[in-house]
C-alpha cells in the first residue's frame, strides 16, 4: 500500500465516522465547544471591561499596565498549565476545591490565556478610536453612562473581533488542557488532546474525524471574522 | 449686560502664543464671522469659548457669567460644528438623535425634532444611512443639525463650509442665516473665504498671530478697515 | 468555608498507559459505571508518574505495574492496600532483519546483543524515559545484562507505551512493551507496523499488575469509598472474568491473578485476600 | 507542609537549577530556539514574499487568497502535527525521507504554522500602506525594482511584527511539535514538551525551571516587538 | 506647436461628470493657475495630465506627442505635487534623493543636486528629520524639492498652499515663481485662493462642474471677465 493510500483511507473512514454521527465523537467535540466559549465568555466578561477602563482613564503607568497585557497575550499555554496545576493539585493552595483533572480546571486555564487576549485587543481597538470622538461627546454634552455607550459602541468590531480571536485559540490550544484536564475519556478529553492520543494510538481514522471537526470550527470562527469584518468596513465616499 | 465676553485670553503651546490678550464681546442674536490666516488662532479661540481648551489667562463670559476654567456646566446651551466633525457609526438619524437622548428628552419629542431638522437639513433621504458611509458636505449638515436640534443659543462653527462643493455651501449658508434671524441663535462662524465673512456676518473678528486685529461691523470692516493689516488682508496682498 | 465535595461519583484511576491503550479500561467501565452508579475516568500515565500524581491525593486509587516502587509506596504510608490483580508479560520488539540478532534469545542476552550492536552503530534500543513501570523493568534488564545504556544508540522517549513503539518503528529500533499494548497498536495499525517480537515467554518478563488503595488520612479528599468499590470489582468474580475475557483480534492481554499470585511465581498475598473477600462479602458483592 | 510552600519550593529548586547552569537544561532551551527560529525564517523566506506579491498585484481571486491565508493563521497546531504526521511517517508518501521524530519534522511542521502568520500580516501590512504612496511613486517615475523596495521598506514596522509574532507563536507551540518531534530526550525534546512530561512526573522543580526560561523568551520576545512598534510610532506634527 | 495641448478632454466618475469636453494650451515657461469651486473638476484635470487618470475620451499633448491613454514614457519630464502629499518613512534628504535614484543618478550628482534643493526651500535644518514628523508646511516644501529636483518641464501642483503659514506660503510662491522665471519651467498650479492665483499667473483657467468656463490672461481675466459667472466668481458673489 503506498503511502498517498495510507492517508487516502484515513480520510475515507473518517468520513464514515463522522456520517455515521459517533456518540464518544459528538461528546469529545461538546466538550471541547463547551470549555473554549466558557473560558472564551468569562475571559470577556473581566477583559473587555478592564480593557475599556485602561483605555480610558488617564491613570500612572497606564503604559505598563497595556505593555504587561499585550506581553500576556504571548503566555505559553504549557506554563499556564503548569502554573494552574501546581495552584490546584490537592498539595496545592486551591486542592482542597479537587478542581484538578475537571473540565472545570481546563476552563480556568483557558480563561487565563484568554483574558489577556480580550483585554489586549479591547484596549487598543479602544485606544485607537479616534480621539475627536470623545471631544464630540464633550462638546454635545453627553453624560458618562451615553460616553461610555458610545464609546463602546463605535469599538464593537474590536471587541467582537477580540472575542472570537480568543476563542479561536482556545479551541486550538492543547498544552494547558492537557495538563490541567488529563484527557480523561468521557469527562475531559477535547478535541486537540483526543487527536494527540489518537495519533500516538495509531487510530488514525479517529484522529483525522477529529481534526477534520476541529478544523471545520477553526476555521468557520475565522471565516465569520474575516466576514464581519469586511462587512462593517464602512466605504467613506470622501 | 452682553451675551457673550472673551477678557483678555491668551494662550500658548509649547511656547508659542496661539492666542494674545484677545477681548471682545458680543450681543445676542448677533452673527460673527472670524477671519485669518492659518494658524492664527481661530479654532483656539472657538474651542476654548466652547470649554474644551483652558485658557492660559483670561476669562469668558456668557450672559454674564464666568463659564472658563471650572467644570462646564453651560455647555448644554451651546453647540459646536468642527473644522472636520466626526461622526457616529450609525444612522444619520440616530446621530442626530443622539444631541436629545444625552439630554434625557423623550421617544416622541425626539422624533418630532430630528424630522424637523431633517427636512431643514435636506437630509430626509439620508436618514437610514449610516453616518460614516456620507459625503463631506452630507456629513457636514448631519454635524450641524445634530448641534441645532437642541436649539443652542450659541452656535460655535469651524469653517463648516471648507472644501464644500456649492450645493452644501447654500444649504448650510440657508440654515444658519435662518437659525441665527427666526431662532435669535447666536453665531460664531470661522471662515477662510472672506466672501462668505462678507455675505453672512453682522460682525467680522480678524486675527493675525494669536492677536485680534481689528473687530468691527461687516460693513465697516470690508469698506474702511481701521488696521492697515486688515487692508492687506482683504485686498489679497497679504500672503497667506 | 465548607470544603466543597467533590463530583461524588467520579473515580479517577492513576494507571499506566499499558491498561488505557489496550482499551482494558473501555472494556470494564460499562459494568463498574452501572454497577456502582459511578463515572469511573482515568489518567494513563507511567507507573512513577502514577504514583506520583497519587502521592499528592490527585487520584482516588491506583492500578500499575512496578512491584518494587509498589512496596515502597506502601511502606511510606501512601497506600494502605496492596493486591494483585492480573498479569501478562513483556516482549522484546524490534525490526524483523534483527540486526542484533536478539530473536529467540533470553531477555538478558537479547539486552547484551542489542547494546552491542547499538555501540557498533547498527541498532538503536528507544527507552520510555517516562518512570514507568516498564522502564523500571527495562532498567532491571541493563542491570542483569551488566550494560550501562547510554549513547546515541539509546533513545528516551518521555513518552507512553503506544509512542515509543512508534519511534522505535520509526527508527528501525528495538524496544520493550507488555504484550497487550504492542498488540493492540499492531492491530490499529495493521501493515505500517513493522516491529515484530523477537524475545518472548521469559520468567524474567512477567508483568504483573497491582491495585493500591490510598491512605485517606493523608488526602481526606480522595474518593475512598468509591476507591475501595473499584478494588472489590476487580477482584471479584465479575471483574477477574472480565479482564480474562477481554482480547484484541481474538488474543486474551490479560490474565487474572487474584487470590494465587502463587502460580507465576510471586509471594503469596493470603491475608490481604482474606480480608478482602470477606469485605466482598459483607458488602453483598458476592 | 502547606499549599504556596511546595510552590514556593519549585521554585527556589528551580532558581538552583538555572543558576547551577544544568547541561540537560541548555541542551533543551537550545533545540527549542533553534527550532523556532528556522521554522520562522523559513515561514518568513516564503512568507513574505508571497504576501508582498498577493497585495500589490491584482489577480483574479485575490480576496479568496487573502481569506485563506487569513484562515490558515488559526490552524490548530494538532492538526498540523497529525498531517505532517502522516506524510513523514514511514509508510507515509514522505517516509523515505526518514524525518519523522527528528528536529527538521519539528522545522517543518511549524513552518507550517509560521508561513500564514508571516504572510497574513505581511498582506496586511502592505495593504493598509497609504494608496497614495503608490501614486506618488508613479507620479515620480520609480521602476518596479525600486517600487517594491521603498514599499517594503514603508511595511517594514509590520514585517519585523511578522517575524516576532511568528516566532513567538512557536516557541511557545507544543502539539505539532510533540506529534512530530515525538519529545525524545537530547535530540527532540523542546522547552513545552520538556515542560508537560516533567510536570506529569511530578519533577516540579525542573518544570518551573524550563517554564521561567520559556516565559523569558516569549516575553522577552513580546516586549522586544513592543518597544520596536513604541520607537517607530513616528509623531506627525499636523 | 504649443508645449501643452489639452484636446477636449471629457471625464466622469459613476455617470457624473468630472470634466466636459475641456480644451486649451499651453506655451512652455507659463504659468497657468486653475480655479474653480471645489468639486468643478481642477485635480481630475491635473491627474490626467500627470497620467495617473485615463481620460475618457480627448487627448492630452505634451511638445506635440499623444501622452494621454497609452503607458506614460513622458512622465519623467512632469512633476507633480498633490494636494496633501505622502511622504516617505526615511529622512527629508532621502526622500528628495528618491526622485534622482529613479532616474539612475550618481551619488554625487544626487548629494548636489539634493543639496541645492534643501537650500532652495530652507530645509537646510531639517534634512536628517524623519519626514513623517514634519509639519504641513514642511512637509509640503519637502514635496515642492522631491518635484523640482530632476529639473522637470512641465510642474503640476495641486493647492499646495492651502492650510499653511503665511512663512510656508511666502516660500513656495518664491520657489515657484523663481524657477518659473529662471529655469522656464511651465507651472500649472490649481488655487482655491484667487487671490493667489492673481499674485502669480500669467492665465487663468476658470472650472465650474467640470467645464472650462473661461480661459484667459491674468489681467483680462481678473479685469475684465468674458463670462458672467467669472465675475460672479471673482466678485465672492457665487456661493462655494
Ligand atoms: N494641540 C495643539 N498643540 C500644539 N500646538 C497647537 C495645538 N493646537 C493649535 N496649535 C498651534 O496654535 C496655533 C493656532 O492654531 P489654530 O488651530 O487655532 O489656528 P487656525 O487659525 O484655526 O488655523 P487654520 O485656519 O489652519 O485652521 C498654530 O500655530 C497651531 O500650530
Ligand atoms: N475617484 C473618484 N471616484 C468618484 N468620484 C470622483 C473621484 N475623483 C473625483 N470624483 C468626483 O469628480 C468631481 C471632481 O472632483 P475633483 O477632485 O477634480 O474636484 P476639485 O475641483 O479638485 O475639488 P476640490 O477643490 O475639492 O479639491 C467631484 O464631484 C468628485 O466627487
Ligand atoms: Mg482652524
Ligand atoms: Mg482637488
Amino acid at each position: 500500500m503506498d503511502g498517498f493510500e495510507v492517508i487516502a483511507e484515513g480520510f475515507a473512514r473518517a468520513l464514515q465516522i463522522l456520517l455515521s454521527g459517533d456518540q464518544g465523537i459528538l461528546e469529545i467535540t461538546l466538550l471541547s465547544l463547551r470549555v473554549s466559549l466558557a473560558a472564551t465568555l468569562l475571559g470577556a466578561a473581566f477583559g473587555i471591561p478592564i480593557g475599556f477602563l485602561v483605555a480610558r482613564k488617564d491613570f500612572r503607568g497606564r503604559s505598563v499596565v497595556t505593555t504587561v497585557i499585550n506581553t500576556l497575550m504571548g503566555l505559553p499555554p504549557v506554563v499556564v498549565g503548569l502554573v494552574v496545576y501546581l495552584f490546584l493539585s490537592v498539595s496545592g493552595p486551591l486542592g482542597f476545591l479537587r478542581l484538578l483533572y475537571t473540565p472545570e480546571a481546563m476552563i480556568i486555564a483557558q480563561m487565563i490565556l484568554t483574558f489577556p487576549v480580550v483585554c489586549g485587543i479591547t484596549i487598543s481597538s479602544v485606544l485607537s478610536l479616534n480621539p475627536k470622538l470623545k471631544e464630540t461627546l464633550v462638546s454635545l454634552s453627553a453624560p458618562p453612562s451615553w460616553e461610555a455607550r458610545v464609546l463602546l459602541n463605535e469599538s464593537k468590531l474590536g471587541l467582537i473581533t477580540a472575542i472570537i480571536a480568543a476563542f479561536g485559540a482556545a479551541i486550538s490550544e492543547v498544552g494547558a488542557i492537557m495538563m490541567v484536564g488529563g484527557n480523561l475519556l468521557g469527562y475531559t478529553r477535547a478535541l486537540t488532546t483526543a487527536i494527540m492520543l489518537y495519533t500516538n494510538m495509531g487510530e488514525f481514522a479517529t484522529a483525522i474525524a477529529l481534526g477534520i471537526i476541529l478544523l471545520l470550527i477553526a476555521f468557520g470562527v475565522n471565516l465569520f471574522l474575516t466576514y464581519l469584518q469586511m462587512r462593517s468596513r464602512v466605504r467613506r465616499t470622501t | 449686560m452682553s451675551f457673550l465676553e472673551c477678557r483678555s485670553i491668551s494662550k500658548s503651546y509649547d511656547g508659542k502664543h496661539a492666542l494674545k490678550d484677545v477681548t471682545f464681546e458680543i450681543e445676542g442674536g448677533d452673527l460673527l464671522s472670524v477671519v485669518g490666516p492659518s494658524g492664527s488662532g481661530k479654532t483656539t479661540l472657538l474651542r476654548i469659548i466652547d470649554g474644551l481648551e483652558k485658557a492660559d489667562s483670561g476669562e469668558v463670559l456668557l450672559k454674564g457669567k464666568k463659564i472658563s476654567g471650572e467644570p462646564f456646566l453651560h455647555r448644554k446651551m451651546i453647540g459646536m460644528v468642527f473644522q472636520n466633525p466626526v461622526l457616529f457609526n450609525t444612522t444619520v438619524f440616530n446621530n442626530i438623535a443622539y444631541s436629545l437622548k444625552f439630554r434625557g428628552e423623550e421617544g416622541e419629542t425626539i422624533k418630532k425634532k430630528v424630522e424637523e431638522m431633517l427636512k431643514l437639513l435636506r437630509l430626509h433621504d439620508l436618514r437610514g444611512r449610516n453616518a460614516l458611509t456620507l459625503s463631506g458636505g452630507e456629513a457636514q449638515r448631519v454635524a450641524l443639525a445634530r448641534a441645532l436640534v437642541y436649539d443652542p443659543d450659541l452656535l460655535l462653527l469651524d469653517e463648516p463650509t471648507a472644501n464644500l462643493d456649492p450645493y452644501n455651501v447654500s444649504i448650510i449658508e440657508e440654515v444658519l442665516q435662518r437659525s441665527n434671524r427666526e431662532q435669535g441663535t447666536t453665531v460664531i462662524v470661522i471662515t477662510h473665504n472672506i466672501f462668505q465673512a462678507k455675505r453672512l456676518a453682522k460682525n467680522v473678528a480678524f486675527l493675525l498671530e494669536g492677536e485680534l486685529v481689528e473687530f468691527s461691523d461687516s460693513a465697516a470692516f470690508f469698506a474702511s478697515p481701521r488696521d492697515s493689516k486688515t487692508l492687506s488682508f482683504i485686498r489679497g496682498e497679504m500672503v497667506y | 468555608y465548607v470544603n466543597k465535595p467533590a463530583a461524588p461519583q467520579r473515580l479517577v484511576i492513576a494507571t499506566t498507559t499499558s491498561t488505557a491503550d489496550t482499551g482494558l479500561l473501555d472494556h470494564l467501565k460499562p459494568y463498574f459505571d452501572n454497577r456502582f452508579g459511578a463515572n469511573m475516568t482515568w489518567l494513563y500515565l507511567g507507573t512513577g508518574q502514577a504514583l506520583e500524581v497519587a502521592s499528592r491525593g490527585d487520584a482516588d486509587v491506583l492500578l500499575v505495574h512496578d512491584r518494587a516502587r509498589e512496596e515502597a509506596f506502601v511502606s511510606s504510608g501512601n497506600g494502605t492496600l496492596r493486591v494483585t490483580v492480573m498479569y501478562n508479560d513483556f516482549v522484546i520488539v524490534g525490526p524483523p532483519n534483527d540486526p542484533a540478532g536478539a530473536r529467540g534469545t533470553n531477555a538478558t542476552e537479547a539486552m547484551i546483543r542489542i547494546a552491542r550492536a547499538g555501540a557498533d552503530g547498527n541498532a538503536a534500543f528507544v527507552s520510555r524515559g517516562d518512570n514507568s513501570g516498564t522502564e523500571a523493568l527495562e532498567k532491571r534488564l541493563w542491570a542483569d545484562a551488566g550494560v550501562s545504556a547510554s549513547g546515541t544508540w539509546y533513545v528516551s522517549t518521555g513518552s507512553g507505551m503506544a509512542p515509543t513503539i512508534r519511534v522505535a518503528n520509526e527508527r528501525g529500533g528495538y524496544t520493550i512493551s507488555d504484550r497487550g499494548s504492542f498488540y493492540k497498536l499492531r492491530s490499529t495499525m495493521n501493515a505500517t507496523l513493522s516491529l515484530v517480537v523477537l524475545c518472548e515467554n521469559d520468567t524474567s518478563l512477567l508483568n504483573p499488575y497491582s491495585i493500591i488503595l490510598l491512605n485517606s488520612t493523608k488526602h481526606p479528599n480522595i474518593n475512598s469509598d468509591l476507591a475501595t468499590n473499584f478494588l472489590l470489582f476487580m477482584v471479584s468474580r465479575q471483574g477477574q472474568s472480565l479482564i480474562g475475557n477481554f482480547t484484541v483480534d481474538g488474543r486474551q492481554l490479560f490474565f487474572p491473578v487474584y487470590g494465587n499470585p502463587e502460580s507465576i511465581g510471586l509471594p503469596s498475598e493470603n491475608a490481604t485476600v482474606t480480608y478482602l473477600n470477606s469485605l466482598l462479602k459483607s458488602k453483598g458483592l458476592e
